[in-house]
């Protein structure tokens, strides 16, 4: 098992024919992920490789049963491309765009919400469920097969941590990068939840950053509902209250939001907090031996 | 991207939100000319992006021209907080029955748009939640649906404002979502939102911020520039398209990603040494934006070593080694450089840092181990 | 038993200070129904003989506990106060306003179709289940309590038709005016289902008329739903095609949407169908007597 | 509201919608100057509210001042499916290279809005509809996210149009659409939309309707008045605010509730009568209605009785009553009336009516028996 994608995985990538969506798709495609279908309007009936590619989304899902749609368009058209596959019936759909104005996830947001689609991100590396499927930028060579959920609203702390964990001989059941904009289509909350009834996972590593109350909340659900081991990290120990770090997930606004409160709430709730990548893997690692 | 008060003030007007009369001066004679023009009193106004003025003395109501030239004189070039004054803001001098407190913000936790309404302004939000937290009324707004007429009422009863301006305010904060929504706005902000004497409301202050992400879809904000209201480096790196913000260490940090740069500035910080900087060259760095980064680090003539730290996805660290070595090509490097490459195609990166040799760069394995090699070598 | 209102209904009225707010409210307090708040801007603290009203529908839902929310306002702010009560958490909007434009009407749809509250109307006589409630503009004196449910698309139709059954000595379970307007928040369907599963009612008559297809549609899930007997009516078999008759719920178009047509998709489905008012009522009639 | 093909591209241009230069003309004079000012070649279109336009002779070429002239001279006055042509509608010429159709309306059944095209424009949407159903590609809208470039382009592509006009027409159908959303229309239709010889889009006919509840937002649209494209009781019923549809026969109907009186007139015709008219008096009749809608009923020469058949629920029957005592003081009644009132008041009403025993006003108890009593008085 795992969560989100595996095996059953079906994707179409949304700017399959773009240098970037070209890349990554084969990446995807290489690593054994079921990549059925590319979307470029004006560009169906061409292929890339073997992935044949459609005008529309619609026109995608009636002809290669498409069930996960990924987003690699620039961030002017990424909203339209999102709500294309949402309307189209796909029923996860994964946004890689970064930039993305935040007035258009909002209406997205709120779009989705009220429908049958799961959008995780924008502004994220993707899923990784090492052995059954690669959907998005996480360089799945470091990663293995295993029980650690992972879940991450940086990127690249999400490799760093993930690799670590794996230097010591663990896998993962799946790797979630949800995003670090302010607004993310799923929260730790949606991926922990899942984590919780996934069978493979046995332990799960949150990673969190400045900004934003997900890791409060956050918190306060592990306590109430979640019965498997969590480990978490927080960057932005160092950041300066008021000053932007990189995306907008990373304003300090008064008080909350820092990473020592975030830090807090989460021990207080008796989730084990690491200072440094190093030491979240060594909690996780040690958790994991038992 | 924050907006001065006037900037602010001409997207409401725009937006059909009611603002005093005024204009901006960047010289004296300017702001002479303006009061001139719109007749006295004025009021004098720093346009800083601080809040605060009013208490730094940058805020000053003139009664005639030689008011005008007195306070311009003293105020243009003032140091509020750390931010020099470049510009005045001259505006029609207003009289106060009442000082409410409005804004539009986007609730992260709910993913919403929120309005907020107090009748307790004029001084700090946080003032007024702490005075009493009850006279901060806030309202989710459906942004599919929009601000309809019962949110307005709804506020302006709950916040308990005076009767007779219900409706004009329920109509201002209609505008204002307006503005907020059509200017890709992250935050406006009305305080005080003024009930005069003849009972008119008006928008006496204006704090905005549009998201940087939207700001293709409007041009002439993006064109707005604030002379001075940004340190010489992150100039620089906001005119290559960097996210950096400066820092008071020594040690210069690159890395990809927001999560990994803080996480970096974390682990230096712990190791005992001191940023100088946050720098995300962002997803898919190419050679280009690393020689940038580059340059605005060095720039920084505190910074005694540097620190890379890239984990590869979108990233390729072929292409930050390619970077760095084009840099070194054209930038005379005095510090020393730590170097640590993992992820998409770092065997291929190091092994280009190991063909170039670069005098002074550092490569190590491990972030820890960088962030230690750092500070041994920032001294 | 009944539907949608009766016994334990606690209505709020929007515009209630109006004068026909004021007039029909009242006769509904007076038939017994509980109507336990009105909302008028600026007059919150007065009253209305018993009644008292409220600035706004979430202060007259904290302090009354209102249930049901009767629209009373004029067109042009009657979305905003369907949208104010659903809201406040009212379950259930009856707006009786005639005139909404149809844009608005159609944002108002979608938007409540996500959410709790159910919408009867507008331009509808409201719901009336004698004995227990009367919410709207009906003339309850001419009905009593029984086993007929009743539902119609036009208001002094449903009198008229409600009227002779009574006259036959039979009374209702439920009578609801659904509006004759392009988009009304509850359908036929809709209606007639609660009907299916309310052990008081016997018999479902329906009054149709000509424009749109809700007919046909509802003829379709009579046939598979429905186990009780039911009487349809339709009016508009002397309009001529493509003359607007009164409100745009009577726009012929093309071929379908007549009344012939109407009545034949119900006939077809075993619909008995009456030819005149008198006619329906005594079909219905015919039916309950076995 | 139904407006003439230029007034509906006078809407398409103010939201983007290309339409052809054109100008509006009511003289030969005035179709003259506005030739002139085009330039030729000109098309003279007959501006009347009925479809079949062309094959009735009342759409027609140019080339010249002289043609203008005789083809304006021609049109005016024109009978076309009994709609007499009282304007022109002068434009400049285009070249059709390809004719597609493209609408927006208010799907009832879904209650949503749909978007639909056609590569086989220039025909109704009925024939085109026989020939190849699925040649009509259907799309709905959902409002509260609205038009989105993606619905463009399935549209477009699924409706097999030429590919290097995709773009353009997704922009044009997004354009039609926020007209049809500015405008509270509840159809926006245009066929043929074009394709020129020099590939430019142009919307070639337009068919608006306004939705009558919403033109109080639409004041500029309201004002426009199409000038015999109604009948005269028509025209005299829209004044005073009742909804009247004139109709053959010779029984006058007013009612209230568009159902209760559809239901009058099918009754009626059971009875072997002839309907004059349609009239709903409303929900809520008042007394000043009453005398109004008297006054329109018999301004139609044909009638030779009255039907009134009113069940009150928000009306009531004795404020109908008074309204008909006042009538018949205010009007020289010559025909006789069969008054049928039930519900609200209703002994109220028949109370007043007694009183007042007006001469020629027979009181019926039931609907039926009303219906059998004027058809009889009606001869």
């Amino acid at each position: 098992m795992s969560i989100l994608v595996d095996k059953d995985t079906k994707l179409v990538i949304s700017g399959l024919t773009g240098r970037e969506g070209t890349f990554h798709g084969l990446n995807n495609l290489n690593y054994g992920t079921q990549v059925v279908a590319g979307v470029t309007p004006g560009k169906g009936g061409q292929k890339v490789e073997s992935i044949p590619v459609f005008n529309t989304a619609h026109d995608a899902v009636a002809e290669t049963g498409a069930n996960t749609s990924m987003i690699f368009v620039p961030p002017r058209f990424a909203a339209d491309a999102i709500l294309e596959a949402a309307d189209a019936g796909i029923a996860l759909v994964i946004c890689i765009t970064e930039g993305i104005p935040a007035h258009d996830m909002m209406r997205v947001y709120v779009h989705l919400k009220r429908g049958d689609t799961r959008l995780v991100g924008p502004n994220c590396p993707g899923i990784l469920s090492p052995g059954k499927a690669n959907v998005g930028i996480i360089p799945a060579h470091f990663f293995s097969e295993g029980n650690v959920g992972l879940v991450s609203r940086s990127g690249t702390l999400t490799y760093q941590i993930g690799n670590e964990i794996a230097q010591q001989g663990f896998g993962n059941s799946t790797i979630v990068g949800i995003g670090g904009d302010p607004i993310v289509g799923s929260s730790f909350i949606d991926v922990i939840s899942k984590f919780e009834t996934d069978p493979e996972t046995e332990l799960i590593v949150m990673c969190g950053e400045i900004g934003g109350d997900e890791e409060e909340r956050t918190a306060d659900y592990i306590a109430e509902r979640v019965t498997k081991p969590v480990i978490a990290y927080i960057a932005g120990f160092t950041a300066p209250p008021g000053k932007t770090m990189g995306h907008a997930g990373a304003i300090v606004s008064g008080t909350s939001g820092t990473a020592a409160a975030k830090a807090e709430a989460l021990e207080a709730k008796g989730v084990k907090v690491g200072k440094t990548p190093t030491e979240v893997s060594d909690l996780a690692v040690k958790t994991l031996r038992g | 991207m924050d907006l001065l008060e006037y900037q602010g003030k001409q997207l409401f007007a725009k937006h059909g939100v009611p603002v005093p009369d005024g204009k901006p001066a960047r010289t004296v004679e300017e702001a002479v000319a303006a009061g001139e023009e719109i007749g006295y009193p004025v009021v004098v106004k720093a346009q800083v992006l601080i809040g605060g003025r009013g208490k730094a003395g940058g805020i000053k109501l003139a009664k005639d021209r030689a008011e005008v030239e007195q306070h311009a004189e003293a105020i243009l070039g003032m140091d509020i907080r750390g931010f020099t004054v470049f510009e005045l803001w001259i505006e029609q001098a207003s009289d106060i029955a009442e000082e409410y407190y409005a804004a539009i913000l986007l609730d992260r936790s709910a993913k919403l748009p929120m309005a907020m309404l107090s009748r307790m302004g004029g001084m700090d939000v946080e003032a007024i939640a702490e005075k009493d937290p009850n006279a901060i009324v806030r309202v989710h707004i459906d942004p599919l649906i929009g601000f309809q007429d019962f949110h307005g009422r709804r506020l302006a009863f709950e916040a308990g404002i005076a009767e007779d301006v219900i409706r004009p305010v329920g109509a201002l904060l209609a505008k204002l979502y307006e503005t907020w929504i059509a200017e890709d706005a992250s935050l406006v902000e009305v305080n005080p939102l003024l009930i005069t004497g003849s009972r008119e409301v008006v928008a006496l202050d204006a704090k905005v911020t549009i998201d940087g992400n939207a700001l293709y879809r409007h041009p002439e904000t993006a064109e707005l520039r604030q002379p001075g209201g940004e340190d010489e480096q992150e100039q620089m790196a906001a005119e290559r398209g960097l996210t950096y913000v400066k820092l008071d260490g020594n040690i210069g940090i690159l890395g990809n990603g927001a999560g990994l740069v803080m996480s970096t500035l974390d682990v230096v910080a712990q190791a005992g040494g001191e940023p100088a900087n946050f720098l995300d060259a962002g997803g898919g760095s190419k050679a280009e934006a690393i020689v940038d980064a580059v340059e605005v680090i060095l720039s920084n003539p505190k910074v005694t070593a540097v620190l890379f730290n890239i984990f590869g996805g979108i990233t390729r660290c072929d292409e930050v080694a390619n970077g760095l070595v084009t840099a070194f090509g054209q930038i005379d490097v005095k510090v020393p450089f730590v170097v640590r490459l993992d992820g998409t195609n770092d065997e291929q990166g190091r092994t280009i840092l190991a063909e170039a040799a670069l005098d002074g760069v550092h490569v190590e394995k491990t972030m820890l181990g960088a962030a230690a090699k750092v500070v041994e070598l920032a001294g």
